[in-house]
């Protein structure tokens, strides 16, 4: 059985290998480009299905997870300590290795955190408030979770907008590039595409593999049953209020790693990878995906990513995930990627025909 | 005008902490103290509590920079809470849509802007006279709408570029780039556009002229002594 | 030594006494059932033993461990097990899946170790899958593996849930309601099955309104009224107690 | 602070309070029907608001106002019928997910009709810089409008609840969507009733408040989100409370501008949301068991 799971990885591994060629051969490197931010975007997207479509725990908030993690990464690497260098603590971290001196563009001298050392407490900041925001707010169903996480992505959206500290709605921007060994590092930079673009495949692959080990698991069954009935699954035994967290912090926690690398590829962010609008594009891409399907969701996360970020969709771009979500709800709503759906294609007339029905 | 003590609005946007940051470095240098500095949201329905903030500062005159419809929120309820004092705004009040919206309000409104606003009533010797009117004219027979500055940024960013092209005589990327540096008295709608190596925005402060809203019609703002 | 202790249970609902000043016991190894007319408080009396609702006052003695306060996954995990009134399959799970869900206390993978595919939580996947097939091969419905939870008739629906308590492997088993729309032939299979689960050693506690079904299999029956105890006695004592001839007569029994 | 300036932040939190208060009516009309927040309510609004001030072009204000609400219900009742209407048992989340798509599309058609253009019906009485003074206490006379309206809307919505049948068999609905249609009330027709209402109640509310707060394609959402606060915090469902509600978060809201940069005042507005939510999620004036009932 594990070994026909771990084909689809080996697929993934061999398209990631096949689309380089091709971009390579058609002479369009710049793809890669998008395809890198796309794939960062559908480690989000991973972890939502799982909270979502295998968990039944709606968040229109996961966006904010994403700022969180990119911001707290950004604000770390950016933010001068030079002038507190005498303090103790600076001396401390300086001492320890946790920071890196350098000039700014002008010359002027700089002291900042190491990357590394940003990426992780970045990951740990998310992580804390993920927890201490999904404790409350998972005891919460249906409308109310949507309203509590929807307000949770509110006030990240409204306090990066409005804190200078962040650069309020310029964002933080000169972030610098994240190296990691052996010459490799998150970075935009042309030279480092081709690389890049593995590095942000490689970690999509990585966070697959956990994945579909997690659902074809003890800790899977169990989230599907709080999803199937939820005191049924009590009863059982599980204790859903530690799964839902538990379930919750993952996704945040790969929401805060997209954010992280993203914020470093693009050496910036801004507080529109904050807003609602970017919460309901991810829960969009999910229900495309088929909600319980995370082969799906992944297909159409890089697709529809790929697509918005080429520009295809023009200044119809909120539209047109708008009109995809309707669609999507209305006429498939467990997915375009299902059989069932294909199936049911021909007799879309008959679905039209209900409305005249008393 | 002898003002000192001034209050500073404004959105929440890009355009707004730009202008923002801007007010705050050079207040000091004029002896002007900013004694309330609020920021509000570019999706803000009323601001009376915002305005009511300055009033209890006592300002003698505020700052609104912003682009967005809120700016005229603003001037509104300054208004109708009472606050009376002089009014500035910027560049981004270059529409008349907001001083329509804002109505009797945007009476005396102060504000820096291109000619092309008060094309009609400049002086037959200005030279932008007649590209502004052309561009009004050919605009509002297309669009059927007023004339903004906005419009007419794009308007002269093509016009600079098809000069530039014109004199580097090919489209090498390096060789417009230089013709563009160096394109000299170029009447755009926004003013003289003078580039230069070290000049790439090539307006000077001549470009700007203070503005006042008078029975809902931009005009030149006159009052010289009120210049600071 | 009883296995399940009821001590005093009381439980309002604003101004209704759903649960009032119960007791009772219930002896290892053996079937007791509860009855009483619609609206008694049976479920609720079986909510507040498994956890599901907080007494008002009261205690629940659950295999020497004083257990009311306690959330149902504790409860679950100290040995108890139950079915619903209506049933709660997990939909979009297969048979043997909803059946395994069953087995989670006696499986221990976390999310690292799931994540990570570590060798021994795949053997013990398998060895929840195997006992998942062992129950429904022992509930005579192997053939419905792989048949989603959604799609089962009604009868089978009410067996996988039994299975999936059994998967438990509780001490004490608390069915609401099996033979509920089973129809006569449904019902009896269910009597036998249910004597059967007894046998294999596990309590049975059971609210149920089919009297046949009960007076057969029951060691005890317990009656409830407007959430008072009337009657706890054998079931042919219980027949002729003449408060729950005036309760079950003088009720309109739909 | 003196006392005129402690009133005057007063009166801009009972601006914005009814503002929201009339938005949640309509959230909460809807709800209680059907057990759906309508995540489109806000485009209500902003419809109404946007065709009254077309109509005005060429028809009296009153007129407008009446063609725009007219309008509203008609698109309310469409919108019921083409995506509400023949989903068998939709879950919370479809729902939802749906919601959530009408109001993007709605609001991307609005930028198609009529741009990015920010307009205004005229103000009913005064002009936008008329006030009411009393000692240095200023009001919009606007402001008296939409607090009147609204009283009337909330009086009429409370008569026709209370006494009409085609109220009463809404309430059934509300209570016991079998019941109901056992007694034989089509409950799919109070549905699209339920968003015709809803409909209406915002788009007048987007007419009497355009003077105040100006209307343009995207003004919905900021809105919606208000609206649902208020609606939570007084209550899913319950109006009354709704009012009480939202004056209390324009108040909190308008005082907040006072003491802390106006950039935080929405972070104030929704942690009040989340803190309800966590303690009393049946709102401040609700009953936590009824709210239980509805809990789907």
């Amino acid at each position: 059985m594990a070994r026909r799971r771990n084909l689809p990885i080996v697929v993934l591994a061999l398209a990631v290998i096949a689309v380089h060629l091709l971009a390579a051969a058609a002479g369009k490197p710049q793809y890669l480009t998008q395809l890198t931010m796309a794939g960062y975007y559908s480690l989000v997207i991973v972890g939502l299905t799982l909270l979502m479509g295998y968990t039944g725990q709606i968040s229109l908030g996961h966006a904010g997870f994403f700022a969180i993690g990119g911001y707290t990464s950004g604000l770390l690497c950016t933010y001068n300590l030079h002038a507190s260098s005498g303090r103790a603590l600076v001396s401390l971290l300086h001492a320890a290795g946790l920071l890196v001196a350098g000039q700014d563009l002008y010359g002027a001298e700089i002291l900042v955190v190491r990357p590394w050392v940003a990426c992780v407490v970045a990951l740990l900041v998310t992580i804390a408030i993920a927890y201490l925001v999904g404790k409350p707010v998972l005891k919460l169903r249906g409308h109310y979770l949507a309203m509590a996480t929807l307000g949770f992505g509110t006030i990240v959206y409204k306090v990066v907008l409005g804190s200078s500290l962040v650069g309020a709605a310029d964002g933080i921007s000169d972030i610098p590039a994240f190296p990691l060994f052996a010459g490799l590092a998150v970075t935009g930079k042309s030279a480092l595409r081709t690389q890049n673009y593995y590095l942000a495949w490689g970690l999509v692959l990585g966070a697959m593999a956990l994945l579909t080990n997690l659902i074809h698991s003890r800790v899977g069954r169990a989230l599907r049953a709080i999803h199937g009935a939820e005191d049924a699954a009590d009863a059982m035994g599980v204790d859903t209020a530690r799964y839902k967290l538990s379930m919750f912090v993952l996704s945040a926690g790969l929401a805060a790693l997209g954010g992280v690398f993203l914020t470093h590829y693009n050496g910036g962010i801004g507080p529109s990878e904050a807003s609602i609008m970017k919460s309901v594009r991810y829960v969009a891409i999910v229900a495309v995906g088929g909600m319980a399907n995370l082969w799906g969701a992944l297909i159409m996360g890089v697709l529809l990513n790929f697509l918005s970020l080429r520009g295809s969709f023009g200044s119809f771009d909120d539209a047109v995930f708008g009109l995809i979500l309707l669609a999507i709800m209305l006429f498939a709503p467990d997915g375009l990627l299902r059989a069932e759906f294909v199936r049911r294609l021909p007799g879309l007339r008959r679905v039209f025909g209900q409305k005249a029905e008393p | 005008m002898g003002i000192s003590k001034i209050g500073l609005v404004s959105s929440n946007t890009g355009f707004g902490k730009a202008g923002k940051e801007q007010v705050e470095k050079a207040a000091p240098g004029f002896g002007i103290q900013i004694v309330a500095n609020e920021v509000y949201e570019k999706e803000a329905t009323d601001l009376t509590a915002v305005v009511t903030k300055l009033k209890a500062a006592n300002v003698q005159a505020f700052i609104n920079w912003s682009i967005e419809p809120a700016q005229a929120i603003v001037i509104k309820n300054a208004r109708q809470v009472g606050l009376s004092v002089p009014i500035f705004q910027s560049h981004g009040f270059g529409n008349i849509q907001y001083a329509k919206a804002a109505g009797p309000a945007a009476e005396g409104v102060i504000f820096p802007a291109s000619r092309l606003l008060v094309a009609d009533s400049l002086p037959a010797s200005d030279k932008q006279k007649p590209v502004l009117l052309k561009y009004k004219q050919s605009y509002e027979a297309r669009y059927h709408e007023d004339a903004s500055t906005f419009g007419g940024h794009a308007h002269d960013a093509l016009l600079l570029l098809g000069k530039a092209v014109e004199k580097a005589g090919a489209l090498d990327k390096e060789k417009v780039r230089a013709a563009l540096e160096s394109l000299q008295g170029v009447v755009g709608t926004a003013g003289v556009f003078n580039f230069s190596a070290r000049d790439h925005g090539g307006l000077g402060m001549d470009a700007f002229e203070m503005q006042t809203v008078k029975n809902g019609k931009f005009v030149v703002y006159s009052d010289t002594a009120a210049k600071k | 030594m009883s296995l399940l202790a009821v001590k005093d249970l009381c439980k309002r609902f604003g101004g209704l006494q759903a649960v009032g000043n119960v007791s009772f016991t219930v002896a290892p190894g053996s079937i007791k059932a509860l009855i009483g007319p619609n609206g008694a408080g049976k479920t609720t009396l079986f909510n507040l033993i498994f956890g599901s609702l907080l007494p008002d006052s009261g205690q629940v003695w659950f295999d020497g461990k004083q257990t009311d306060g306690w959330k149902p996954h504790q409860v679950a995990a100290a040995g108890m097990a139950r079915t619903f009134q209506h049933i709660r399959l997990f939909p979009k799970m297969s048979a043997w899946e909803n059946i395994a869900v069953g087995r989670h206390v006696h499986s221990r993978a976390g999310f690292l170790a799931s994540m990570l595919g570590l060798p021994w939580t795949q053997r013990e996947q398998r060895a929840v899958r195997e006992k998942a097939l062992e129950i429904m091969r022992f509930l005579g419905v192997a053939e419905l593996a792989d048949v989603e939870g959604i799609s089962l008739a009604y009868g089978q629906q009410r067996i996988v849930e039994l299975g999936r308590a059994l998967a438990c492997e509780p001490k004490l088993l608390l069915l609401d309601e099996p033979a509920a729309g089973l129809n006569m032939r449904e019902t009896s299979e269910m009597a036998k099955l249910i004597a059967r689960i007894r046998d294999t050693g596990v309590t049975v506690l059971l609210v149920e309104h089919d009297m046949t079904l009960v007076m057969n299999i029951s060691d005890e029956v317990l009656v409830l009224s407007y959430g008072e105890k009337i009657a706890d006695d054998k079931p042919l004592a219980i027949q002729k107690h003449p408060e729950v001839i005036k309760v079950y007569l003088g009720e309109d029994d739909a | 602070m003196s006392p005129d300036l402690l009133f005057q932040y007063l009166v801009a939190g009972i601006t914005y309070g009814t503002i929201y208060a009339i938005v949640a009516i309509g959230f909460n009309i809807i709800y209680n029907t059907t057990g759906i927040i309508n995540f489109a309510q806000g485009e209500f609004v902003m419809l109404g608001g946007m065709i009254g001030v077309t109509l005005n072009a060429f028809l009296p204000v009153p007129l407008a106002i009446a063609g725009a609400v007219m309008a509203t219900m008609l698109v309310g009742a469409l919108i019921e019928m083409l995506f509400i209407r023949w989903l068998r048992r939709p879950s919370v989340l479809r729902l939802i997910v749906i919601t959530i798509g009408l109001s993007i599309a709605i609001r991307e058609l609005a930028l198609l009709l009529w741009g990015e253009g920010v307009r205004a019906l005229p103000y009913f009485t005064g002009t936008a810089v008329s006030s009411l003074s009393i000692g240095d206490v200023h009001i919009s006379p606007q402001v008296l409008w939409v607090l009147g309206i609204s009283a009337v809307m909330v009086a009429a919505l409370n008569f026709f609840f209370a006494r009409t049948l085609l109220g009463r068999q809404m309430r059934a609905c509300a209570c016991n969507r079998e019941a109901a249609q056992l007694c034989g009330i089509s409950a799919k027709n109070m549905v699209t009733l339920s968003f015709v209402l809803s409909a209406g109640i915002g788009g007048l509310a987007g007419c009497v408040i355009s003077p105040i707060t100006y209307v343009q394609y995207d003004s919905g959402t900021s809105l919606a989100l208000k609206g649902f606060t208020v609606a939570i915090l007084g209550g899913l469902g319950n109006s009354m409370a709704a009012i009480a509600a939202g004056l209390l978060l324009g108040t909190l809201e308008s005082f907040s501008i006072w003491v802390m940069p106006a950039a935080y005042k929405d972070v104030i507005a929704i942690s009040i949301l989340l803190l309800i939510l966590f303690v009393r999620p049946s709102g401040l004036f609700g009953n936590a068991e009824a709210a239980r009932l509805k809990d789907y």
